[in-house]
């Protein structure tokens, strides 16, 4: 009987939900489909393997991290410091070699040490003292930024060869960071997907207390998760300094935090917890970096951008509430 | 192994290279939200159609990520010329390279690039000397003991090189001056605010000096909210850019006293015509603007302000 | 087949018991547990009675490990447990379905039975076996939901069979512990729990079994024990107690429901459906008149939910028209069907109903805050005049204004939502409730029932669902059976009996096209 | 067994929920203090009438904008656009000023009313076509703002009499803005306590699908809350641009969005909605006001500052948590 009222419903995540998920981006997909289409309208420069090289990288490091923070938003969490993270690991791991002399190989671990640890203490403040991830990161935020700024005043730079292949060096002709951020994907995929912890993060973000009677670990698996962004972060700090050949203290990683944020909403990751999908956020990262270099090839004047940007944020989350919608079921619960 | 170094061949020198015949020139300009911007591409457009061409802009917003992947863009673009306002030199070295390797002029604003085929340069440095010099000699002439309040920002690599100018030369020991505070201030409203506190801990402030005058303003915003008159002879503000606010304030004489200023027309026909020249193998170097302290006295005053619409 | 490793041969298990020492435990000033104790030897099942927010949840709690008892110690086959968690509780062999169900929306039907307890195969879930297990599960209880299917989209009573599916391949079960797991099941599904119920019991489990439908209490129980006031009120084996003995403990004497007394003086028609259809109802016409109890019968997903929430304004009637007191309603949404005295209490009580971290008054007043004020401005004596005043007819334990919605015991939660409405009775046309005595004692029944009653003679028109025929005969003047959305049956007075409801439910099961019989009612 | 309460609660309804967590904020409110008693021992000037005067001046806008923010946030939902709204309602005024000539009275109610279309434009957005409010505000951030440097490039400056009255006139010895945000806050605890649309925006914040079953307007609320943020952030950009006696397109307001989310959660309103009072609000914003003001009268250095703040919000965080605590109830209902 009941089994007559629930039409199909294949739409809990795991292998199907991916797949109906998959659909349900679309319309957001179709979005992205037409700003292709536009700006390759526009200018034929737009669709050639040098610029598309370009969107590729200029995206790397936002969907390293962007991976973990989907996986820490889905839980209910978020981490709000990872702009800083990014500075901070950066210029230690740039004065390490610069001041310290240290090879790029070690100066690059402790980059990344210095990111988990950073995230790690988000995760230890938030999932077991129970404070609020908001205001918490927000403080780390501006904390991890000032000890960025305290360590050192003005940019370290010239970071020799090693750092320049990593950041700069081609595999197979695409670029370094670019195989890694697919890499970052691929595992944040397979983990959502595949690993019991992974059905857990949506278990915890829909109803801890439910999670935490069927025994799932759920204080754990988020401070794990801050301390993965940590080290996300620590990558993406040393992609840039490497990229950049330099770490300015005051500006590096400023704002990133809500460019990842962006991306992951925009990629239908629910800021409430317990919906999201990782292609929804691979979609979120590459629709803003089409976009802005799209913008700059067209050359639109920077407010022209500000608003195209702003307005096509607003659609986008237009077309992921539309592809929402697509689901039968979805809608006979959301009342209407 | 199997990774290499995306730069393409290193270093390409001009005289060896088939110029581009499109007459385009790209103008990466970050800090949009500066009040010289506006001016600065009308004089950049105004020589382009003098002589024919076409400046495109980026949106960097202060973000050097944002810039970085922009030019970026260009110089897979191949955009004939670029003019690059690095806000971190050592980060656009890798790209400058790897432009002037494919042919494309690439002329650096404000700091020297060692890629680079010209440079249109107003160094911060001196700018901040001479704001510091200036304030010195008022000091001097009036022979009276001063509180300083410095509002700097070394976020910014021009913030920096103002700053280190400013200290090469003040307070330069002087028994008279102290520096009773030095607080980052970004914008007009950090430094209203800023100025505001600091005057509640030393009501006998009398000498603000800013890296720009956005903040310089929002000081001289503060001592007119805290009832100084507007033109009180013991007090001393000066800030730098030589914006038109900046200047207007200078003009009516009062306690802004100073703007450090670069000739804004100089430099947006400079942009253009570094740019160009090279495009069309003329030699040039590019220019050098030299940073001039403005005060109410200059004889330029009337021909800076008149560079403004 | 349980999963996850051979079951232990339970025959060869030493018959010694589950016992609980001197439980004591309180939440912040109120003690609620003040030395119980309990034993339960293996294959016994026992019968946890008492009234709402006698700390039935509690214990079991205590005996999950989600709450540390303050006192008291809790030994299994002679190993006492300490300091227990949920998870720790599993490997002990102790398999607790809760009251409240906690089942992830999101996850699909197998994931939810695994969640916790996954099949791994090389650090990846074993998708596989799990979907094994699941569909052997699904069968047994008789859901016919596909394993995929988003559980979040499933109606109440398929999730509560989903929870309690979940115990069945935990760990090799040693302790079986169900809180009201009928409180939303109909008569079918409470057969096939029951039967695996038995299954368990036969493999040595030591069963808990907490309920307020006392029938079910003499059907299944070997032992009974009563909590009241803190401690054990009441003990014994099944067979040497009498019901009403039972009854009369649990609810301290105000003893239980009387039936329904025939109505013959109905005012005029309240409301009146015509040819209504909504999400899986309909079309259906329905007549009520003030005055008059009217029941909806019916197997679970027979479209009960679905018809009163659509005559609240939740959904949109998809076509037909609601008429209250003769004029159509018109617009959509609650607030609409409110304005024109239409007030639902719905059956989901977390999801639909409570405020849990608000106040008592806040869960009370909410509608009335409106209409108590002046001006705009609230006037907080006329609100405590009137919450003191709900709080005594709905007799509201404790009565406090300000203690948080969620931190009252099940029965007293549905004594608030139902006070929300009896504190505006007066603005009121028609009272719809859907299963409205969900998890409430013998004692809280009986007040809810004579809320209704006098809210029927103040001249509304009542309407509520059940999916117990027990309340549907005492409580309704007039019952319709209802299957697949429509209307199937109807049975007036004396003509309602459980037997009636039953056979009409359930025969009929699977008969189409007998549509609105109801047609011929006046 | 529960005997131990009296019939009818000893308290209003009202009353008692601003009671109890005047106690729960408590330990905030000791942070609080605690931190002027270090400043006023660092220096003899923290403590003067005019110093207070100052921070209640910096504060002032704060305020103003974060009481309907935490309106906004308790009932679910949130705003991060009004850094922007701040930055175009300021800038519109005084181009109608400087450029149109119009009379300052005039162009501040233009102001404001543009600050109004601007926040009702997101409430549109967010509660009737129920896009995700992070999302929206983020772009509508951007949008915003571009177009407010679209309308100008370089500030409109010198507003004349009336607006230098409105900026840094006194009444009684106490600036006007600060008469402003008083009446403000006021209004924002009148609303929240002592009237029905204010208990509604609990009920929506804690359960919306029981709120909108008993009747409450789950949509209008926050619609009309966003058109309240709006005009908040529009009288804020009037009377930033008032003080300043200019109004910068490209700076004014800039991260003022993130400034308002500090205080409001630091004040104790939890972001996923349901909780919060005015008096946390009205702490967090002056908790902010004075550590500013205090650092800066200690001319603390640009990092230290970063890093003191930045500890400051953990450590407050803590401390709300701690009050949180002190509710025995709320012990349990946060799974024990
Ligand atoms: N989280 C909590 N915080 C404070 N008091 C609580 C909490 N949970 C339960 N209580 C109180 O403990 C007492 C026992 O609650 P419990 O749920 O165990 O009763 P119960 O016997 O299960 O009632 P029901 O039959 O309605 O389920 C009640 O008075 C209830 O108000
Ligand atoms: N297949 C379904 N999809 C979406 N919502 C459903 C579905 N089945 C029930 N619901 C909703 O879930 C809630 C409770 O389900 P329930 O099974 O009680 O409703 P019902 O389908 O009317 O059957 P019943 O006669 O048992 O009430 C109601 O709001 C109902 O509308
Ligand atoms: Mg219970
Ligand atoms: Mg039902």
């Amino acid at each position: 009987m009941t089994a007559t009222t629930v039409p199909g419903g294949k739409t809990a995540p795991g292998g199907s939900r991916s797949a109906i998920d998959l659909i349900l981006r679309s319309a957001l997909l179709i979005g992205l489909i037409l700003m292709v289409v536009f700006f390759t309208a526009q200018s034929d420069l737009f669709l050639t393997a040098g610029n598309i090289k370009n969107i590729a990288l200029s995206s790397a490091v936002l969907l390293i991290v962007a991976v973990p923070q989907a996986l820490l938003v889905i839980m209910g969490y978020v981490d709000l410091s990872v702009g800083s993270a990014v500075g901070l690991s950066g210029v230690v791991t740039g004065l390490l070699i610069v001041d310290q002399q240290w090879s790029w190989g070690a100066a690059v671990l402790a980059g990344l040490a210095i990111g988990t640890i950073g995230g790690l203490a988000n995760g230890v403040l938030v999932s077991y003292t129970r404070l609020s991830p908001i205001i918490v990161t927000l403080g780390t935020l501006q904390l991890y930024r000032g000890i960025t700024q305290f360590l050192r005043e003005d940019p370290p730079s010239d970071f020799g060869r090693g750092m320049a292949l990593l950041g700069r060096g081609l595999y197979l002709g695409v670029p370094v960071p670019v195989w890694i951020a697919l890499g970052v994907f691929a595992l944040g995929a397979l983990f959502l997907y595949g690993t019991a912890p992974g059905r857990h993060v949506y278990a915890i973000g829909v109803n801890t207390e439910a999670a935490y009677l069927s025994g799932v670990a759920t204080k754990r698996l988020p401070l794990i998760m801050y301390g993965v962004i940590g080290l996300a972060a620590g990558l993406g700090g040393v992609l840039y300094a490497a990229r950049l050949d330099s770490a300015p203290p005051g500006t590096l990683g400023v704002s990133f935090e809500l460019e990842v944020l962006t991306a992951v909403l925009l990629g239908g990751v629910a800021f409430s917890g317990g919906r999201g999908t990782m292609f929804g956020v691979l979609l979120g990262v590459v629709f803003l970096g089409v976009l802005r270099n799209g913008m700059t090839l067209m050359n639109v004047p920077y407010f022209a951008q500000a608003m195209a940007t702003g307005a096509a944020l607003v659609i986008a989350a237009g077309l992921d509430q539309l592809g929402q919608r697509t689901g039968m079921v979805r809608r006979v619960l959301r009342r209407n | 192994g199997g990774v290499q170094e995306d730069t393409g061949a290193a270093g390409g020198s001009g005289e060896s290279c088939q110029r581009s015949t499109e007459k385009v020139i790209g103008f990466d300009y970050p800090l949009t939200s500066l009040s010289v911007y506006g001016d600065l591409k009308r004089f950049a457009e105004k020589r382009a159609g003098e002589r024919g061409y076409q400046v495109k802009y980026t949106a960097d917003d202060q973000d050097l990520q944002k810039q970085i992947q922009n030019v970026q863009t260009w110089v897979t673009q191949k955009i004939p010329a670029i003019v690059s306002y690095p806000l971190e030199p050592a980060s656009m070295e890798p790209l400058a390279s790897q432009a002037r390797s494919q042919c494309t002029v690439f002329v650096s604003y404000a700091s020297p690039l060692k890629n680079q085929d010209a440079a249109v340069l107003f160094s911060g440095l001196e700018s901040g000397k001479a704001l510091g010099e200036s304030a010195m000699k008022w000091i001097k002439d009036r022979g009276k003991p001063v509180k300083v309040l410095v509002l700097n920002n070394r976020d910014l690599a021009v913030g920096a090189q103002r700053d280190d100018g400013l200290k090469s030369v003040f307070p330069a020991g002087d028994a008279d001056v102290e520096i009773v505070s030095t607080q980052k201030a970004g914008t007009r409203t950090d430094g209203e605010q800023i100025t505001r506190t600091v005057l509640q801990a030393h009501p006998d402030l009398n000498m603000v000096l800013g890296y720009n005058d956005d903040v310089a303003l929002g000081a001289r915003q503060a001592f007119l909210n805290a009832g100084k008159k507007a033109d009180d002879p013991n007090v001393f503000i000066g800030g730098q850019d030589g914006s038109k606010e900046g200047l207007t304030a200078v003009s009516e004489d009062g306690i802004y006293r100073v703007s450090v200023a670069v000739r804004i027309r100089d430099i947006g026909f400079a942009v253009t015509d570094v740019a160009a020249d090279l495009l069309e193998s003329k030699p040039n170097t590019g220019v050098n603007v030299p940073p001039v302290a403005i005060d109410a006295e200059h004889a330029e005053l009337k021909d800076y302000m008149s560079d403004y619409s | 087949m349980p999963y996850g490793g051979a079951p232990r041969n339970p025959w060869k298990e030493p018959r010694v018991t589950l016992s609980i020492r001197g439980l004591v435990k309180g939440y912040g000033a109120t003690t609620v547990l003040d030395g119980v104790d309990l034993d339960i030897a293996p294959g016994e099942v026992h019968a946890l009675l008492g009234p709402n927010g006698a700390g039935k949840s509690t214990l079991i709690k205590c005996i999950g490990g989600v709450v540390t008892p303050d006192a008291g110690e809790i030994v299994l086959d002679g190993a006492p447990l300490h300091n227990l968690t949920p998870a720790r509780a599993f490997e002990a062999g102790i398999a607790t379905i809760h009251q409240h169900l906690s089942l992830i929306d999101v996850l699909s039907v197998t994931e939810n039975l695994f969640l916790g307890q996954e099949a791994r195969r090389a650090g990846l879930i074993d998708r596989g076996a799990q979907r094994r297990t699941a569909d052997e599960l699904l069968e047994r209880f008789g859901l016919r939901v596909p394993a995929t299917a988003r559980v979040g989209d499933l109606p109440i009573g398929t999730k509560q069979l989903l929870e309690i599916a979940k115990a069945w391949h935990r760990t090799d079960v040693r302790v079986l512990i169900l809180d009201e797991p009928t409180a939303s099941l109909s008569e079918s599904e409470t057969e096939r729990l029951f039967a695996e119920v038995a299954k368990m019991k036969e493999r040595g489990a030591r069963i808990i079994y907490t309920t307020h439908r006392l029938g079910e209490v003499f059907r299944i129980a070997d032992r009974v024990t009563v909590v009241r006031d803190g401690g054990v009120a009441l003990s014994g084996a099944v067979a040497d107690l009498a019901p009403e003995r039972v009854v009369s403990v649990i609810s301290g004497g105000t003893g239980a429901p009387t039936a329904q007394v025939e109505r013959s003086d109905l005012g005029a028609v309240r409301l009146r459906a015509r040819g209504l259809a909504g999400p899986r109802f309909g079309p259906l016409d329905m007549e009520v008149r003030a005055g008059e109890i009217l029941g909806l019968y019916g197997v679970l997903g027979s479209g009960r939910s679905s018809f009163v929430e659509t005559v609240a304004g939740r959904f949109a009637a998809v076509e037909g028209v609601i008429e209250v007191d003769g004029s159509p309603l018109t617009g959509r949404g609650p607030a609409r069907a409110l304005r024109r005295g239409i007030a639902l209490v719905p059956s989901d009580r977390a999801r639909q109903a409570l405020w849990a971290t608000r106040s008592a008054a806040d869960n009370l007043l909410l509608p009335s805050f409106g209409e108590l004020g002046r001006l705009g401005l609230r006037r907080t004596r006329r609100e405590r005049r009137l919450f003191g005043e709900t709080a005594r007819k709905v007799d509201l334990q404790p009565p406090d204004a300000s203690r948080k919605g969620g931190a009252f015991s099940g029965g007293n939660q549905q004594k608030l939502v139902l006070g929300r409405w009896l504190a505006r009775a007066g603005r009121l046309a028609v009272l719809l409730l859907d299963e409205p005595t969900q998890g409430v004692d013998v004692g809280a029944r009986k007040q809810i029932y004579e809320v209704c009653r006098d809210l029927a003679a103040g001249g509304l028109a009542v309407v509520f669902a059940s999916s117990d025929a027990q309340e549907v005969q005492q409580l309704a003047h007039r019952a319709l059976v209802m299957d697949r959305g429509r209307v199937i049956a109807e049975l007036t007075g004396e003509d309602i009996t459980e037997a009636a409801l039953l056979q009409n439910a359930h025969q009929l099961t699977g008969v189409t096209g007998t549509a609105n019989v109801s047609e011929s009612h006046p």
